[in-house]
């Protein structure tokens, strides 16, 4: 299984990286901190479906006069360019919330918020 | 302990995860799946289908240009998200005055004022250039953004304000799911399908897919700009 | 037909999407006008998905290619049975809004107003768009616009708790999205295509079933999270009770139903391929649809704010749901399916007329509320209609489906499960009892409950029209079970069951 | 060869994208915590544009290095600056 991991080198990064976004999602006490774990973690995800278009060998796949084959898969590169779109939507409604959280209850650590409940 | 169980979490995880990896198609093989299906035809046919030479673009603003429409209701919903959640807030002529007072370095504000037609110009390149070269709409309009964003804080908000008139800027919100719904409807006229595009790079088609990469800028840009004033204006 | 123009079907999301969009720049900061766009918007949008559920009903499912892409090469909305839940959605997100009519400017600050119904019509375009797509990718983009607009609505009021709700919420969705985004991916790797229908034909082919295991897992469990079920449900209460009453109406009638949806789309995908057995899941998700029963009835018995009572009952009716899928025979899934319709009106019922209390008495735990039958006869007899329905005591809409699912524990040869459901059955009527009670039989705490009068028609139109149709539900219960059967029939052909 | 050597210079850049992922997690100072989030996400804009996704690519250094970056950055100036 070693071997073919290393073959799928780069879905292999794409899950430790996972692993580490969600580690610092669970582990974390800060609201902020949570969050740019929770970016690496759609980041991974974004990597890994990146990775999933690569061909050897290949360029990417713009048809200028010149270009030549083999081009690189356009279809999972669509679909990041609205993923990252949609992660920084969502990033910029969570900060939202963490400032309003912040002056109403004046700290952004989950323990201390939990006890305020 | 809390840490023990996290990592023995970790752990459950990525054990199927990994045997996953290992099983898919293998890494930069012409011949796995992804490869072999769709995507040959767009790489294929793309440039005269969808009427661009980066069949990226193609791929978003034609083939699958619904997602891209979905998209861009995305960021704007973000944007209503914002201001739904920070509305009324706080006076907003405090913070103005709250903004003014941060000191300013002169060389920053120089080096800005000098950069901001280039960095204009150079967002302007990305969005116009899109079709041809990686670009589009939402990177020139996220650059356009950002300077926007630099403005207001290394000059003045006021200033960064005026290029965004405060009575026009909902309309300027919505320039991407507008635009879209605009092009979609000529698409319906011209071929008989929402979002359709007539086929090969005809003059109609370059058009519609510049209103669509224009929207999309400017809705992105106004989106970013606002969110981060916003944002500013929380005590 | 009028019904059988092809445009009905992107319309039926694009009307919501775009006049959502516009209502801010519509209202310009006047509550008022903003109302007035938004009914009318919501009003159209029933219309329209009123033409689509016609036409499947006459002709069954029908698809529209968007830029005239043929799938697999472009997106695809597939309208089927299952998509009637679009129809259920419009019809529900305009009683809410008309609903919000006087609600709205009573519970939010004024600048609030024109984004608040923005943010509940995006969700209504995002909500329909998720039910009719063909598509993996799209299904996502669309599930992000619920999710996003969801969790502003939750915290749309800008009370403290309720803005540490909807960030629980906005985490866990948020992680949900993306475990499911892993496993659109992984299918997308191994298939070489997005559209649903492609995908099932082509899985059978995959090199390997691992990954196709782990992406379905991954889908399992982000949809789970999403339709709240136990152990997964911890976001739900807070961001159910907290959020402003037609808000919760929608969260709790139609957003956690996206995640049932899903399954159901990817049982589509997965039982037609026959890629991977899905035995074991289904073990599983019976047992903890079962578990789910219990532990959220158990929950509410303890609960004296009525709509934290209201938050965890919509958690052991997901638990039903879900038991019906995993049980996957022919009787429950048909059960389950028009469950998801049915709790969706119940629910609504129940939380628009729980709103409309508070809002009258500025109450909401039932200790103060007691005697209210008497101040608000007309909304508390609502309120009771939708909890008898809810019981699923026979004339009412709630009882056909679950004694489906009942049987189907039976046709399954599980007939534990079906002592469980009834079991489960039992527990809801306690508390539901519990409100009855309360709100008819015992002493006032505050004398001004008991004089309230009823309020406005804005909102006792709404919630006497749920109301009513949870009775026409179950006087015609066999119509909509009878509806959903050719989809469900499709879905397990290749099973045979 | 050179297919080799590209092998290489990606593996190269996948390590410091996981140091980087895991100095962002380790880092107490948010402040610096976003920067270093930053240089994580400018890292996977060159994998990415190594991997032939120049869309994707710029997409990444506006957004999630720029952008993001900046809405953390007003965040941490409205709230705290130090995890506790």
């Amino acid at each position: 299984m070693i071997g073919i991991l290393w073959d799928n080198f780069d879905y292999a990064v794409s899950v430790l990286l996972f692993l580490i976004g969600l580690y610092c999602v669970i582990a974390k006490n800060n609201l902020i901190k949570k969050f740019m774990g929770l970016n690496i973690m759609e980041t991974s995800v974004f990597a890994f479906i990146v990775a999933l278009g690569v061909v050897k060998g290949g360029s990417a796949p713009i048809m200028e006069p010149g270009a030549r084959p083999p081009f690189i898969n356009p279809i999972p590169q669509a679909l990041i360019l609205t993923g990252i779109v949609v992660a920084v939507s969502t990033t910029a409604l969570a900060l939202s919330l963490i400032v309003r959280v912040w002056r109403q209850c004046g700290t952004i650590e989950a323990d201390e918020l939990r006890e305020l409940e | 302990m809390k840490r023990a169980l996290v990592i023995v979490l970790l752990a459950i995880v990525a054990m199927p995860l990994l045997a996953a990896m290992a099983a898919m198609p293998r890494f930069g093989s012409a011949e796995q799946p992804a490869y072999t299906h769709v995507a040959k035809r767009y790489l294929e046919r793309g440039v005269e289908e969808a009427g661009a030479e980066n069949v990226v673009t193609g791929v978003i603003l034609n083939y699958r240009g619904f997602d891209t429409n979905g998209e861009v209701t995305v960021i704007f919903t973000a944007c209503a998200a914002v201001i739904a959640v920070l509305a009324g807030s706080r006076n907003r002529q405090d913070q103005r005055e709250a903004a003014s007072s941060v000191p300013e370095s002169l060389v920053v504000r120089y080096v800005v004022r000098l950069l901001a037609p280039f960095i204009a110009l150079f967002a302007l390149y990305v969005v116009l250039f899109g079709e041809v070269s990686p670009g589009g709409g939402f990177q020139g309009g996220t650059v356009f953004g950002a300077l926007l964003i630099v403005m207001t804080v290394a000059v003045s908000r006021n200033q960064a304000e005026r290029l965004l008139p405060l009575r026009i800027r909902p309309w300027l919100q919505i320039a991407g799911p507008l635009s879209f719904l605009a092009v979609g409807t000529a698409g319906v006229v011209l071929t008989g399908w929402y979002l359709g595009f007539p086929q090969g790079a005809t003059a109609a088609t370059r058009l519609m897919l510049m209103v669509l990469e224009f929207g999309i800028g400017v809705g992105g840009a106004t989106v970013i700009a606002s969110i981060f004033w916003r944002l500013g204006d929380e005590a | 037909m009028w019904w059988q123009w092809p445009h009905w079907l992107p319309l039926a999301v694009l009307v919501p999407l775009g006049g959502g969009v516009v209502t801010p720049a519509v209202a310009r900061g006047s509550a008022r006008r903003a109302w007035g766009w938004a009914a009318g918007v919501s009003a159209a949008t029933v219309a329209v998905s009123l033409a689509l559920v016609i036409r499947v009903a006459r002709g069954g499912p029908f698809s529209y290619a968007f830029g005239g892409w043929q799938p697999p090469y472009g997106i695809e909305f597939r309208f089927d049975e299952v998509s009637a839940f679009a129809f259920v959605v419009a019809f529900l997100g305009a009683l809410a809004i008309v609903f919000s009519r006087q609600y709205a400017p009573h519970a939010l600050a004024e600048p609030r107003v024109p984004y608040y119904y923005t943010l509940l019509l995006l969700d209504i375009a995002g909500l329909i768009g998720f039910s009719v797509t063909g598509d993996l990718f799209n299904m996502y983009v669309f599930m992000e616009i619920v999710s996003l607009t969801g969790y502003a609505l939750v915290a749309i009021s800008g009370e403290r708790i309720a803005e540490m709700a909807a960030f629980k919420y906005l985490v866990l969705g948020a992680v949900s999205s993306l475990l499911a985004l892993f496993g659109i991916g992984m299918l997308y790797g191994v298939t070489g295509t997005l559209n649903i229908a492609d995908a099932a034909s082509r899985l059978g082919a995959a090199a390997s079933t691992m990954p196709v295991i782990v992406a379905v897992a991954l889908l399992v469990l982000g949809f789970m999270v999403k339709a709240a079920l136990f152990p997964l449900h911890v976001w739900l209460p807070d961001a159910h009770a907290i959020a402003p009453s037609p808000v919760s109406a929608v969260l709790s009638g139609l957003v956690v139903k996206l995640g049932l949806v899903g399954m159901l789309r990817l049982y589509g995908v997965v039982y037609a391929s026959r890629a991977v057995d899905l035995s074991s899941l289904n073990w599983l998700l019976t047992w903890l649809g079962a578990v789910s029963i219990v532990m959220g009835a158990f929950f509410a018995i303890f609960q004296d704010d009525i709509k934290m009572m209201l938050a965890y009952s919509t958690i052991s009716n997901i638990g039903y749901i879900v038991m019906g899928f995993g049980l996957a025979s022919q009787y429950a899934l048909v059960g389950a399916a028009v469950h998801i319709f049915n709790h969706a009106l119940i629910k609504s019922a129940l939380f628009l007329a729980a709103g409309a209390i508070i809002y009258q008495t500025g109450y909401r735990r039932l200790s103060d509320l007691r005697g209210v039958g008497r101040g608000m006869p007309l909304t508390a007899a609502a309120l009771s209609v939708g909890a008898v329905s809810i019981v699923g005591i026979p004339p009412t809409a709630g009882f056909l489906c679950k004694w489906y699912i009942a049987l189907g524990a039976f046709e399954a040869k599980r007939a534990a499960f079906g002592f469980a459901l009834v079991f489960g059955a039992l527990f809801i009527f306690v508390y539901y009892i519990r409100m009855v009670n309360a709100f008819y039989f015992q002493e006032p705490v505050h004398a001004d409950v008991t004089h309230v009068g009823d309020p406005p028609l804005s909102m006792l139109v709404p919630v006497w029209i749920l109301a009513a149709l949870c009775l026409i539900m179950g006087l015609a219960g066999k119509v909509p079970l009878t509806f959903v059967a050719p989809a469900v029939s499709r879905l397990l052909g290749p099973l045979g069951g | 060869m050179t297919l080799e050597m590209s092998r290489l210079f990606d593996a190269g850049l996948m390590v410091l994208l996981v140091l980087c992922a895991l100095a962002v997690v380790r880092t107490k100072d948010l402040l610096a915590a976003s920067i270093v989030f930053s240089a994580y996400s400018l890292v996977m804009c060159l994998v990415w544009d190594h991997r032939g996704a120049p869309d994707v690519a710029m997409t990444e250094a506006a957004v999630g290095a720029g952008v993001t970056t900046v809405l953390f950055l007003s965040a941490i100036s409205k709230t705290v600056r130090k995890e506790k």
